[in-house]
């Protein structure tokens, strides 16, 4: 109950990220949250946004009156393009995920061990759907892996785990999370602290936390 | 005189046999041919292994395609999408299979088979369960995963325009997998809002060079999917 | 010296490949002899030639005052593109030749052997400077690879023959060779006359070839 | 803001290191970064491998990067051409090494090491002495060698048009090798003969897409190597 009213929410937690994006950045949005991060580059700076559905140059959402169906970003959603933009097919796209040319993909995630390793595409329920779309890719390819994501499910259990117990999507690749309580640094000694949201103290966030997280 | 242009969606999917296997352009609804789906659905070929990043919407274009018992497996990256509701429920009753890929390992197998390279290898999936059963490499200090080249028997992409020698442009991210496609696809069926004579597309902004198309079919104002699924629609 | 004055000319073995090339083939056409067969398609078929330097609807080589020297063939000669043509990069280039796209190729050789070996890129001298060009991409990929070549080096050596010396182009790929004398199959019991040029007999074909050819 | 853009040729090579591994785009004369080669040479960086199709004609541009002994190793498919004497002659003298690829294995080569493929399987050169030494595989019955990816420290190519962002279009066949070496270079130079804004290129019809470039230097009226050669012009 708490998570909801203190710390920063949704919106908030897209604006954080934003900020250690570099001008200059070639940056992948995931799907949910992450989406969110476009409209945050922070006064002065460019940052040119990736959907793997084969756009570079991807604006926000169109005015009414001005939607494309055929204009979509990786969540399926309308969206823009920028002047100076270029579209490509898929396996260009992929190739610039896959051949380490997008400098940072922020994604959400499920769990997130404290060695890097990340699992957000599947509970390993054997009932339902698999489904992956880009992110082993992503993972993969991209230079750096930050992520979003509440610091805890629903149901209060820690998404920032020692291991994770869901299916990997990619094994020692996260280097920064962004949560609703803090952002939090993958490192050679585990969880380390980097900033805690307003109105949240360190052992609040330990406490919400799966393993050991080391002071800023 | 080279003419690719066939009369109706109809006579461009006529030659699709009984468990071939179709690769169908489009990412979520842009770009998904779906007059050609709708199409091939009259025809009635059964057995078909699809390919395509998902599994449709609704009752209409590819959902439909698989309500209709048509499609035996779906190779895709992510067969759940909103309002994606057939391929769930065949799957959990054990009535279709499902061979699951990452989204850019599917795009590099595409092009890979298109481009008559039979294998290669990608750090995507190393270490996760899609991992497993493959052979894995280490080169330079990583390690790397096997995956094998896609063919299809046939490719059902849709674009902007064509022309007559079969050069193809597209609309925005409509582009997604159709070009790979069209490379990938022993027969390549197209379906296009213009159809022009050849030189009437510039040759430096052509996309798909006519070299992989081999049917060209004009659909003037295709239909949204969004739209019939709004509308709750049902094919056919 | 004979083979100077009688038999056909490189315009007419060219022009003699050229009628064995279907409507709507995509072809690809080698340094040399093959280059000329550009001018022969037989009236009422189209035909589009592929460059591997990345031009689908090569045409012939351009009047005076329309040369640029950024449009130019395999060859590095200067050539025009016809209405409907497409450029792009080497790699999709050779897409379409490895994967089986282009339908002929008419390429020169030094030697063909009776089981389709084909010897057209080194003499395996230790002081020549290898170059091998698209040449083994194309024997490999084009479904059907043709060549056109004088039925002897100018020693008077055969080039067709029962087993290449020279170092391979690639295994068993030769369907069809135009020579100055003579059309030659290859089938799978070896070398067949197709047909004889004219005021040539077999006779005089088979004493210069390097190994039995059957008749037609 | 983002600008790519260097003011000279001289400033846009200064970073290349003795030892580097340099991708020079173009087909002969089309596409030849002529300029962008002839500030190399003044610069000074020795000890080069370079990948490029060719070795140069004449005593410009490439070929006079290898006569002024720059150049350790090459990797190209076809080192001799009309009014190429300088790589024969070095090469004769055992003074620069040859790496002989087949041209299309050399774009696939680039291609994949652009497109984060560290290796893959090809027909090409299977039972030839250009595939001695490799790894053959058999794949449904077909054997296949196996290639590895190429990357690069630096790729010089030229283009046509480039926008602030980075964005390339080309003239003709001269676009060739480019957009691979462009995917393929850590750091990718661009000479073009005209730079323009961000939008001032359609997205549609951009070829290489901003992010496989770093800097841009306008040469808005290049050298013709081939009125070089045929003035005997030596460089520098």
């Amino acid at each position: 109950m708490n998570e909801q009213v203190i710390g920063w929410n949704r919106e908030q937690m897209a604006e954080r990220a934003a900020q250690d994006i570099p001008n200059g950045a070639y940056v992948n949005l995931g799907i949910g949250i992450p989406e969110k991060v476009v409209r945050y580059v922070p006064e002065g700076r460019e940052v040119i946004y990736h959907t793997e559905n084969g756009l570079l140059g991807m604006g926000d959402a169109p005015e009414p009156g001005k939607e494309d169906p055929e204009l979509i970003n990786a969540g399926k959603k309308l969206v823009t393009a920028i002047p100076g933009a270029a579209y490509f097919h898929h396996a260009d796209s992929f190739s610039m995920i896959r051949g380490n040319h997008i400098d940072i993909c922020v994604l959400g995630a499920m769990q997130v061990a404290e060695n890097g390793d990340l699992a957000n595409w599947s509970t390993g329920n054997p009932d339902a759907i698999p489904a992956v779309g880009g992110a082993m890719d992503l993972v993969a390819g991209v230079k750096t892996i930050n992520v979003i994501t509440q610091h805890c499910t629903r149901n209060g259990e820690p998404k920032l785990v020692s291991k994770c117990t869901f299916p990997l999507t990619g094994v020692g690749v996260v280097s920064r999370i962004y949560t609703d309580l803090a952002v939090v640094d993958v490192t050679p000694d585990g969880f380390k602290l980097v900033e805690l949201a307003p109105g949240v103290d360190f052992d609040y966030v330990q406490e919400r936390t799966g393993c050991t997280l080391n002071a800023a | 005189m080279i003419n690719k242009q066939v009369n109706s969606v109809h006579d461009a999917v006529a030659n699709i046999l009984d468990g071939a296997t179709v690769m169908i352009g489009g990412f979520g609804e842009a770009g998904s041919p779906i007059e050609l789906i709708h199409a091939l659905i009259d025809h009635g070929a059964k057995d078909l292994t699809v390919v395509n990043n998902n599994t449709g919407s609704g009752h209409v274009g590819l959902a439909a395609l698989i309500e209709n018992k048509r499609v035996a497996k779906m190779i895709c990256s992510f067969p759940r999408t909103a309002n994606s509701t057939v391929f769930p429920e065949l799957y959990k009753k054990g009535e279709i299979e499902l061979e699951l890929v990452p989204q850019g390992t599917l795009a590099e197998r595409i092009r890979a088979g298109g481009a008559g390279v039979p294998a290669f290898y990608t750090a995507t999936s190393v270490g996760t369960p899609l991992a497993e059963g493959k052979e894995v490499r280490n080169i330079n200090g990583r390690d790397y995963v096997l995956e094998y080249g896609l063919t299809a028997d046939f490719s059902l992409i849709k674009c902007l325009k064509a022309d007559r020698y079969g050069n193809l442009i597209y609309n925005k991210t409509a582009r997604n997998f159709a070009p790979i496609m069209a490379m990938a696809g022993k027969t390549t069926i197209v379906q296009t809002r213009e159809y022009v004579d050849a030189g009437e597309i510039d040759p430096e902004i052509v996309v798909t060079p006519g070299i992989f198309v081999d049917q060209v079919v004009t659909v003037a104002n295709p239909l949204h999917e969004s739209e019939l699924v709004a509308a709750e629609e049902v094919y056919p």
